[in-house]
């Protein structure tokens, strides 16, 4: 099998879904020619010709809106918002329409499209290209929310959220497009959407993450383990709907938890985990659910970056924190 | 009429000019003031043209009347309008799709949504969205502007697959202003799209005139700004609108792209039943514009072809009343749709995590019967 | 004192502002010779001409723009959405502006507006009319999120946000817009933000809302009180920066909360006050904290609405609830 | 040239019309071909806007060599664009605001940024937004089109204050499919707004063509939708920009309104360092395109003027060439903002809400200096 960075596999994806399905439509900024300005979509026009990945002009509301008019009749449209700091024009679409299409017309219509976009920082980006804003869209009924965190999950991830019959927004974290390579198969294997996947198992802390946050966590628990605490992984993957049993059982098994974001902290979507875990898994919590999360600021230009995002230190000092409570 | 003088002092090289042109044949007393169009001169066209619009008309008094009396949400009239919606439903085939926004009831009835579905959708249920006719119709748009880029949507899928349809997106005066619309006018240009452009200029965006909305002489010219056709129509004058809706349908059909049609009406009614109009115009306005109604100005022009009397009228009234008292029953007799139909449609398959609110709803809908 | 409902207090707020400084300029949509949808505006118009009390054409990106450039240059913005379903055009402007200007810019330019809008469900409105989505708004960095619940409220809070030097998303619960009369003093005296308003002490149980819920928070902490539960109610008023104090405070006395809101409970602005009080008050909790909240299905259409509202039976259920836990 | 033929069968009455003019003074191989305006005879003044292009085309190569040794972040550059961005801050009032996107450093420039604030905003500092200059300017905008209902509201608190200013907006050919562009337009026509629009049409938005993102023959026909005159300019040639943009600035401070200047260039660079032209765009395209390239036509015609030659030429590019030096060791020269800045402009006052978080980022701070 061959070694593919994350952005490869979301190539790979996109190829294999136009390759198999005549509905299946790529448009956005830049797709076409310039195969995307991170390359998601490289050769793909070439391969599959201008009318299967088209270039639009620079307008998010239209390319939101054209996808859920091409879904409405039955296409299905994937659509690249260029980086996620000019997703909020199209968020009018997404939350008055895509979610609701088949609601408002009691399943007479249906809106089975893709909202990709690269979202984060940590990659010395200008301005306006860093932020997290996966919860203003894990807040709307109707939606998908999914999020890879490694070429695997990339490629499995989107095939199934292609094939999905509903609206799906799928957030990539670009920091990590080309920090590894894995093994994926071409396949056309999709992976289970509605499910969180355990990346790591432990019994003495749950933590739990997405998308390039993992990479820290994953790190945090390494290091952790070098002092004997055994952290479990979770990889939440699909945000919305929200797979609350998988966390559930962890932490009723180890009785603590780490949530780890790079999205403010305030009303972001770990706020929601922690809710629940206090909700349904008060009985198990043998200490505070903790946060580590970007700090409620505007996301610093790249000289100060570093100092916004959560940092393995982070979590290991969440680790200790909840281990040593009470 | 001459194109208005342009100014010969200005040295400078013209690269580009255009013009906008306006359509009227038959003037406000029924009088002919150009040379008809083939429409104009078939008697049962135009007098099913005329039924389709006092069905429109009559629909639109009871759904009042239902709203006055508790029995009907918030509803937008088509009062006035009613040559414009009705004219499209009738040019447009079945295999196009309408992407409509609120008022265009003459529209949708021709294309086969049933007065009952709409009484449905503003008397607060859902079905009324699911249109037994045409099932690829997009329904009823209250974001003003957001039907247009998915008109631009539908327009591609069709373009895309090479069928011979086209689109059509109507929208009012207000809706010009929007961003949405401008873009998707801008992308249907960059990509020809079958797509056919009709804004309701009925003079008021609720309280906001026209004139206050923008300082574009005519609607007609924003099409100017997005590469392709624009022109407008007297909209009280059916057979104007007939006409030069066709060709614009005609030209998308058969590739030749985009058309924005601007046709001139006047709201006679309240911008809804929750609006007063009187708080922000005259009675003058108001009443200077019932003269110029459609309705009126094809009887006229049907009495002058003595093809249409006062007996005529009056079965014909009949008819549509009966028509809609018929709706009107049917959707007060149609039970509530159960509560726990906000969870069916909201997937296609409830996930896991929803499962546990679908049934703490039921749960409270048993706790309130046996209390 | 005149007994005002909450849309006269809106009225008499703008018209103070209006009047005490010149800066203060009103626009939005229909809210001229209209005096807006809901009345807001009535009157001012006329009595402060159409330069202060501006008629917009129908653009809420427009709208919110020019109130970000009105507001860089020093004047004092009030816009008006006409209802939240049609703010998302808006969002753009508010996050990746309104939120950042003074940030941006070190501190050079301010953005001093405030976003008026009508927000909520239960006025059996048209479709898009109905929801609730002040959580999209308290997840962004930089900005102020003030909801009040009363005519006193909503005329204190208008006009500190009003002066404040920071934007603010002021978001009108509308079905509770002509309620109830209240005395309110027209003397221009502002109420703080950045603070909770404890509506009603108790002992047993913490409730916390915002907006209209209040009103059923309210009568739920009556009923129970008939059966000797004392409940102490809590009035967000400020969602962002929240006063985690005041409520931290409550459950620490009384042991248990429970949270009430009408917007969707997924990633509601609720999972933000249960995961900070199992963050920083595990300790003192008795009982997990409950949400009572609107479903995560799309806000139906009017004739199944009271369906979706949370009601007060669901509140008392839940106080019982967490009374007899553990 | 008389304007493009009208089609005269059309019978219908024509109700509004327009033209789109184009100016331009000095081809390029700096001859002249127009009717020169006051400013192309007075040496000074053209050798200063010289003086203003070379120094804007100096930072940028610098600039571009600072980022390919990781000494700045993604830059966006200016080459081939400098006559626009020039004449704008040359003609602009130091009281009049400027409301930018990202790549008008030669405007910018003029206004009284410094190059070392220039610096440190793509060197990811914040503080290079805090301009020392016009301190009501707004800073570089990235997310396309949003700075353009901003102009429209600095214009509309001008026209409030019944100040003799003027709101000027930048924006590239993509920026004009944005629905942000055209609700401003329309809002600057309809209240008449001091504002003028300039496009810089350099033929691409990233590797997206101006012919893929728009079917119009010319962006500035898109102010007719807006209901306000559009205009064409050459964009190399400084002169035309000079005159044209002059007489919209005067127009709009003496309250005529709103204009939108396209004016034509090219972007000889990759849209971005971050980008790779080659990947999308012809080599023929790119060369041809140099010859149109706004300083040597100038220069040109500085030469045929027989006040320019190559000692001056030499002079200057040093003196530019120090000026940027300078400006680059003050850039590398500034230590970070401390970390805890990023709390600081948050608020007017940080909420107490928020003292734990900034408390948390101190300790951390703390902790990073022992270990
Ligand atoms: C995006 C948006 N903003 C505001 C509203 C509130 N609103 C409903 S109808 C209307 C006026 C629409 O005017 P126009 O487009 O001329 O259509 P008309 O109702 O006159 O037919 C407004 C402002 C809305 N529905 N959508
Ligand atoms: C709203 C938005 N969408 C996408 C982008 C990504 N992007 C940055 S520059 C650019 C092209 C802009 O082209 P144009 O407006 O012609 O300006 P130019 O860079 O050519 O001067 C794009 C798509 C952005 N910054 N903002
Ligand atoms: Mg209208
Ligand atoms: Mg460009």
């Amino acid at each position: 099998m061959p070694e593919l960075t994350l952005i490869e596999a979301v190539n790979k994806a996109l190829a294999f879904a136009l390759a198999a399905d005549d509905n299946v439509v790529i448009l956005g900024e830049d797709v076409g020619v310039n195969g995307g300005v991170f390359r998601a979509t490289v050769g793909l026009q070439e391969r599959f010709g201008a009318e299967r990945v088209l270039d639009t002009p620079l307008a998010e509301t239209l390319i939101a809106g054209v996808a859920v008019g091409m879904a409405s009749q039955g296409l299905r449209p994937v659509a690249e918002i260029q980086f996620m700091g000019f997703i909020y024009s199209a968020v009018d679409q997404i939350l008055n329409h895509a979610s609701r299409l088949r609601n408002r017309t009691r399943g007479r219509l249906s809106c089975p499209m893709v909202l990709r976009a690269p979202y984060g920082g940590g990659i010395h980006a200008p301005e306006h290209h860093s932020e997290s804003y996966e919860a203003m869209f894990a807040h709307i009924p109707g939606l998908r929310v999914v999020i890879p965190s490694s070429p695997a999950q990339a490629y499995g991830l989107l095939l199934a959220s292609i094939n999905d019959p509903d609206p799906v927004v799928f957030l990539e974290p670009k920091r990590i497009y080309r920090l590894v390579k894995q093994e994926v198969g071409d396949n056309g294997d999709t992976l289970p959407l509605d499910t969180c996947y355990t990346l790591r198992e432990g019994s003495d802390v749950t933590l739990v993450s997405w998308g390039a946050m993992l990479h820290e966590t994953q790190q945090a628990a390494e290091q952790v383990a070098n002092d004997g605490i055994s952290a479990e992984v979770i990889d939440v993957a699909t945000l919305k709907p929200l797979d609350m049993h998988t966390i559930l059982d962890s932490v009723s098994k180890t009785g603590r938890c780490v949530i780890v974001h790079e999205a403010a902290r305030t009303a972001g979507f770990g706020a929601e985990i922690a809710a629940q875990l206090s909700e349904h898994g008060l009985l198990s919590l043998l200490a505070p659910v903790k946060r580590v999360a970007g700090y409620d600021t505007v996301m610093p230009l790249y000289r100060l970056e570093e100092y916004y995002m959560p940092g393995v230190d982070q979590i290991t000092a969440a680790v200790r924190e909840v281990l040593e409570f009470g | 009429m001459p194109a208005p003088k342009r100014n010969k002092e200005d040295k400078r090289k013209t690269v580009a000019s255009f013009d906008i042109r306006y359509t009227r044949y038959i003037d406000k007393d029924g009088q002919v003031v150009g040379v008809l169009p083939d429409v104009a001169k078939d008697p049962d066209a135009l007098i099913s043209l005329y039924r389709a619009m006092v069905l429109n008309r009559v629909f639109d008094q009871k759904a009042i009347a239902l709203q006055r009396t508790g029995n009907l949400g918030t509803y937008a009239s088509s009062l006035g309008q009613e040559a414009v919606f009705v004219a499209v439903g009738a040019v447009m085939k079945q295999q196009d799709v309408l992407v409509p926004y609120y008022r265009e009831y003459g529209a949708q009835l021709l294309r086969g949504v049933t007065m009952t579905e709409l009484l449905l959708y503003w008397g607060g249920d859902e079905r009324g969205m699911d249109y037994a006719g045409p099932r690829e119709d997009l329904p009823i748009c209250v974001p003003i502007a957001s039907q247009i880029p998915q008109a631009a949507g539908v327009a591609l899928a069709m373009k895309y697959r090479r069928e011979p349809r086209v689109a059509v997106t109507m929208f009012g005066d207000g809706a010009t202003s929007k961003g949405d619309f401008y873009e998707s006018a801008n992308a249907a240009g960059a990509w020809n799209l079958p797509l056919v452009f009709v804004v309701n200029n009925n003079q008021w965006a609720i309280s906001v005139s026209v004139a206050e909305q923008t300082h574009c002489k005519t609607l007609a010219q924003k099409a100017i700004a997005a590469g392709f056709p624009g022109e407008q129509v007297d909209g009280n004058d059916i057979i104007a609108v007939f006409d030069r809706f066709s060709a614009a349908m005609e030209k998308a059909r058969n590739g030749g792209g985009p058309t924005l049609i601007e046709a001139i009406t006047y709201r006679l009614s309240d911008h809804t039943t929750a609006d007063d109009a009187s708080r922000y115009r005259g009675d003058e306005d108001l009443s200077a514009n019932w003269e110029n109604e459609p309705l009126k100005r094809l009887r006229q022009y049907l009495i002058g072809m003595e093809c249409w009397d006062q007996r005529r009228e009056e079965q014909l009234r009949k008819s549509c009343e009966l028509e809609v008292e018929q709706a009107i029953h049917a959707y007060l007799d149609t039970p509530p749709a159960a509560p726990e139909s906000m969870f069916e449609y909201l997937y296609a398959n409830l996930p896991a995590a929803l499962t546990s609110q679908r049934e703490d709803l039921s749960r409270r809908l048993k706790d309130r019967c046996q209390s």
